[in-house]
């Protein structure tokens, strides 16, 4: 047994902690989230330099061949950093091509995602929370006829897989015609999301297994774990920097025991969850029939987390942690969405004891 | 114990009711537009003694006798058909009672009757930045040069600074007195150079609240409230006159009945989620906070209006207050479900329904809980002033 | 409107908490609860001589006429004291009596119980925790065949009222042959409780109306929830005493702010409870269509802000808290008798839900 | 990241398990009783490596190098099949591994093998009434008269005491030095006229912590362990082969499974508490707790098998584990429904079926919470060791 990363797993990690401390800093994000963009293009080019859309793709066309524990990893960087990159969607996308059992299909869009070329997203919610395979209604077939909800990175992307009655997949050009696009006033301006309307939108069928629909969602739900983690402990540290520098009746913040045991509270319901989505990640190709069960049980408890992790954090900032201007925001909106995203912690849990088997 | 108000205060209800049916909503010839409805509407509920009670008439207000039952009643009709009471902000809720304590009766007289009819607007210059909840440590400075104050410094937190007039603010008069003995309360004209006044954004993409900077802003030497180095004092003086709790009591009360109608049109596991058990649970839970709080309150108020002390419960008021809003929204940000990805945070429209509500709830739930002496500091109050605890000696 | 105590009121709880810091002190209740005593006998006598037992019994009938505010009052009082006497079980079998119809049930039972000459007892509960009227199976009639589970003071009291089917009450006398008490090894000594069964035990049906038991059970729910107070603000003192005296480090412990701040969440969470219970007894006799409501909130709620109460100050007292010679424990059992008697939190915030309409 | 041992460790694993096929439960002609059997079980488990596993084989250890895996799967071949480890208890558990750093060598040989055996067992006299978690501050003292130490004062939480033969305790031997430098780590026979034990009953109705007094009790000049006035940093050292945190996860997971258990035979609303969404989403709310510290604990015990630092989640076990276990308790506490009014404080059997399981947690669970450093406690560790927050100054 060996619960750990290794050399290449750590090193990936921190050259992205690094690259995104330096490309992505807070100051970067105001701008960002004040220009309403669907993603930053000069984030994406780095990000595509370092292989990143491509990680999980093999690398026969392209990719670097990497499993879904390394995309968490680069996940809880991502989070971590809030970084305006469409990835989780794109990463969701190549898995369901990869999974094609058609090789014309996955030479036909692999490579342009692998290298980012093309951006691609995923197109899952329908109306009353059906996120989940089971739900799905929209009729599959050569042209599709309806709508899907909460589309990440609709407006920018070039093609959509689509979840469809069945638990089918298939995959619509975003150019083309039949596709409208309506962009919503999203919480969490990092990752815009859009509302999709087909009508006579033309689409084509993944050749991928019967349960491939349900194995990238459980996939998804890793990958939200982990970037929850990245932004829970982005903003534990946040909170305790701040404890650090800031001074009340003459005193630092953190030396007030009241508030450093409140810091040790949240220390203490973050940091945990580390294992928690490795585990999440590390059963999606290792320990399949645990799969279901641990991505939805750390999409569920990591979510809630990182969104009481995010109201703590600027509650303990004071005044200033309310602001537009200060940082802390751009996490509480992120961990609004990445609780709400592919099904919110109430789903999720009831889902995670389902398939506990109680 | 008796929950009903009894005969005289059941025909004193009767006249607010009839009073309201023939003044509000405004009717035609009221006035020219809302504001100048409003500002028409409160002169004659002015008159009839049903706000500014606590004010003198020759300042402008109605100057009855203080009664919390007869101040409850005219709080219940008038929420009851939405009708405006006093005009919101520090000038009627801070200034005036202040001026009335400590004022001179030129300043009353100069302030306090247009302060009340609105056409004087204040803000507050308390906080500052880096002194929160610490007004003892404030920077910014005031100097008697001739017959003027001339401050330096900044303020933060000041709400609709922006749309003020005036201000009112603690400043260093006295700069070799140690911490809270060397501030005074000083007036200021908000319309001249000195003065600059920046919006701050909030994470709600609201901005009421604002920065101001003061660079050599002058402030006559007879605008000073009190005596000098008397200010930190003077800043805590509040109207007693029938001061309750009432309002924090109905805020949640109305919140939780929000929560109960979301709950009713939100599905929860595949059915409407009020069927739930789960969450018919969980209202449940909260209520009981809520009527809890509910009943203190009357206890609270009916024990002031005999003059008895009710306890602990006015310190604990602001600490439940935060810490039920906070239950309310987070059950409401799982009812609202996938909407919780969505607020328009650029539009000035306000935030009033649907499930924009509780998405911004989540987020202006925790002003309660840093604002006006963050939930830390009420703990401290309580440990101390109500529990009886050591001082933090630190 | 005065949502007040009368001086009438104040004074009565002020006697009551006078005799009992006399006469039922920790020290006492340490000796109580190693004895295994049904109830303490010289404390009853002095409840007898101050009218307690008859309090809410009409005073044509020996009692003090009082009503169901007082009797909560009185509640928190013996709550504050874990006072070891049956009173809550006694009252609401006198409240049930005195909703009879016939004059010759009141005048055989009332003014026995009012000046406390015989102990009377309930028996709701049936298995499953049936505790509501609706929920009671044994079949009335002139004899018993069935059983009752935890009714207070069972193998002390002389008689008891029993629910049954229908919602209809019976009186039973505890010495009269075809019933068995079986004695149970209950957590809380202060307040011992066994099952009951009966073998063809005579019954006298209460010609009472048909709410008559609900009513009856209401008052019992506002009275626990009184009880609870009481409990909750003596752990919450207790807590804060000891945080006063005793050292750590060389500081008193409540120089911590932590701990400060631990406990005015306490108080935070104890001391808005008084107003809920004042209203859940004040409906019971003042605003009938709440009183179900109120009742079962106030039971909920208080009940669980006292086991909270009684574990956190435990906790708070260090490793003192957890033996048996200090005194938290015996507020801990309380809580947990307060807990589960008349239906734990669940049931009553579910009951709570149903009645408010929702 | 690999969560499969590798046929190498699966052939350690068989291994084990034939042998525990061939010696647990133990067979006829094993010994008299359970105890030697017992006894037996173990040197059989020491000679093959698989108990005191970093103790040297001259002191009656299985002298193996240290495998935290190997650990691993010897504690869950172990657990599965319910045989029995080290000897649990203070001698074994911190007093050897202190003698096999600090103690001389006559020590060693003295105390240890037969500490192993069971032969001699320990209390612990560290806490004393006034100084639960503050060492620094405790009383007891010892003065080297002659040959011997003579020892004044008292201790208490020491577990078992009454059954002990032997006590390893704090004195304090330097009454001019400051706090926790006046203090020595000394050895005692507890069977002396100058020693006496008073069980102390819990609120469980248990009784297996004690307090000792010493009245002029005494020891040899050589029974004390490491130089005088270094007690405090010699208490502090533990032997650090293999040491894993797996226990608290393996107790937490174990309640975790029972509660479930209790579920499905449980009631909530009428029906099977485990077909309820409420109680199936909230054992999910506390499976995440408890999966979050298993996975954590794994990261750990992989990341220190290979040396390297795994960060602060050793510091947050004992906080984690007494969450998780307080979670666990509540919830079982609603749903033995009625039953929470029962529990038998006077028998002597084990806790350990049904609902009496629940009631006894619900107290036995703040144990955790206080004892061997109390929550507030690992919280101020946490905050200065882990968060680097500056230490209380006070």
């Amino acid at each position: 047994m060996n619960f750990a990363l290794t050399s290449e797993q750590k090193a990936m990690q921190e050259s992205l902690r690094r690259m995104l401390d330096e490309r992505c800093s807070a100051r970067f994000l105001h701008t960002f989230i004040d220009e309403k963009k669907d993603y930053d293009a000069p984030l994406w080019k780095l990000m595509c330099d370092l292989g990143i859309p491509g990680m999980a793709i093999p690398e026969a066309y392209g990719g670097l061949g990497l499993g879904v524990v390394d995309l968490a990893l680069a996940a809880e960087m991502l989070g971590r950093a809030a970084a305006p990159v469409p990835l989780h969607a794109h990463w969701l996308a190549a898995y369901a091509i990869a999974l094609s059992s058609d090789e014309g299909q996955r030479a036909r869009w692999l490579p342009d995602l692998a290298e980012g070329r093309r951006i691609a997203t995923v197109a899952l919610c329908e109306e009353q929370s059906r996120w989940m395979p089971e739900t799905w209604e929209l009729a599959a077939g050569a042209n599709l006829e309806g709508a899907k909800l909460y589309v990440p990175c609709a407006a920018s992307a070039d093609l959509v897989v689509v979840g469809l009655a069945g638990g089918r997949l298939g995959v619509v050009d975003l150019r083309a015609s039949g596709v409208t696009v309506e962009r919503l006033p999203g919480i969490d301006r990092t990752r815009p999301m859009a509302h999709l309307r087909f009508s006579g939108a033309a689409c084509e069928l993944l050749a991928a297994p019967a349960d491939a629909a349900s194995r990238m969602v459980d996939v998804g739900l890793a990958i939200l774990a982990a970037d929850a983690f990245g932004g829970a402990s982005r903003c534990l540290d946040m909170a305790v920097e701040y404890a650090k520098v800031r001074e009340q009746f003459g005193r630092k913040f953190g030396a007030f025991q009241a508030l450093r045991h409140q810091l040790a509270n949240l220390a203490n319901e973050v940091e945990p969850c580390r294992g928690l989505y490795w585990f999440g990640a590390y059963a999606q190709e290792n320990v399949p029939e645990r799969a279901s069960h641990a991505a939805s049980l750390a999409k569920a408890h990591i979510g809630s987390r990182f969104l009481e992790a995010a109201r703590n954090a600027i509650e303990y900032h004071g005044g200033i942690g309310f602001t537009w201007d200060f940082d802390c925001h751009i996490w509480l909106k992120r961990a609004m969405l990445d609780q709400a995203w592919l099904g919110n912690a109430d789903l999720h849990y009831l889902r995670a004891a389902e398939r506990a088997g109680w | 114990m008796d929950l009903s108000y009894g005969p005289e205060y059941e025909t004193f209800r009767a006249e607010v009711a009839d009073f309201l049916a023939r003044n509000w909503p405004p009717r035609e010839g009221d006035g020219e537009d809302r504001d100048a409805q409003v500002t028409e509407f409160r002169r004659r509920a002015t008159e009839r003694g049903y706000v500014y009670r606590g004010i003198p008439k020759k300042y402008g207000g109605s100057e009855q006798p203080a009664d919390l039952l007869r101040a409850r009643i005219i709080g219940e009709e008038f929420a009851r058909v939405h009708a405006p009471r006093e005009l919101p902000g520090g000038g009627v809720g801070h200034l005036v009672g202040t001026l009335l304590e400590c004022g001179t009766e030129w300043q009353r007289q100069q302030f306090i009757p247009k302060t009340l009819t609105g056409e004087y607007f204040w803000a507050q210059g308390y906080s500052e930045p880096g002194a929160g909840s610490d007004l003892a440590s404030l920077r910014t400075r005031a100097e008697l040069v001739g017959d003027k104050w001339v401050i330096n410094g900044q303020k933060i937190w000041s709400s609709y600074a922006y749309k003020a007039q005036y201000m009112f603010l603690l400043a260093r008069t006295e700069p070799q007195a140690s911490r809270h003995r060397g501030i005074s309360y000083l007036l200021l004209d908000l319309h001249q150079p000195g003065v600059e006044i920046r919006r701050i954004r909030q994470i709600t993409g609201q901005s009421e609240f604002c920065e101001v900077f003061f660079t050599d802003a002058t402030t006559p030497a007879e605008w000073i409230v009190g005596n000098r180095g008397e200010g930190w004092n003077i800043s805590r003086v509040t109207l007693k006159h029938e001061r309750s709790s009432g309002r924090g009591v109905d805020w949640n009360a109305a919140h939780f009945s929000w929560l109960v109608e979301l709950a009713k049109r939100s599905l929860y596991d595949g059915r409407p989620a009020i069927e739930s058990p789960e969450i018919r649970r969980q209202l449940a839970v909260i209520q009981g906070y809520v009527e809890a709080m509910r009943y203190s309150s009357y206890r609270q108020v009916s024990m002031e209006a005999q003059g008895e002390d009710p306890g602990m419960f006015r310190s604990l008021m602001k600490l439940t207050g935060s810490e039920i809003a906070e239950k309310i929204a987070m059950l409401g940000s799982r009812l609202v479900g996938d909407e919780l990805m969505l607020l328009d945070m650029d539009s000035r429209r306000e935030v009033r329904r649907g499930s924009d509500r509780w998405v911004h709830l989540l987020m202006s739930s925790l002003v309660m809980a840093i604002a006006g002496g963050s939930s830390n500091i009420q703990r401290n109050i309580i440990a101390e002033r109500n529990l009886g605890l050591p001082r933090d000696n630190t």
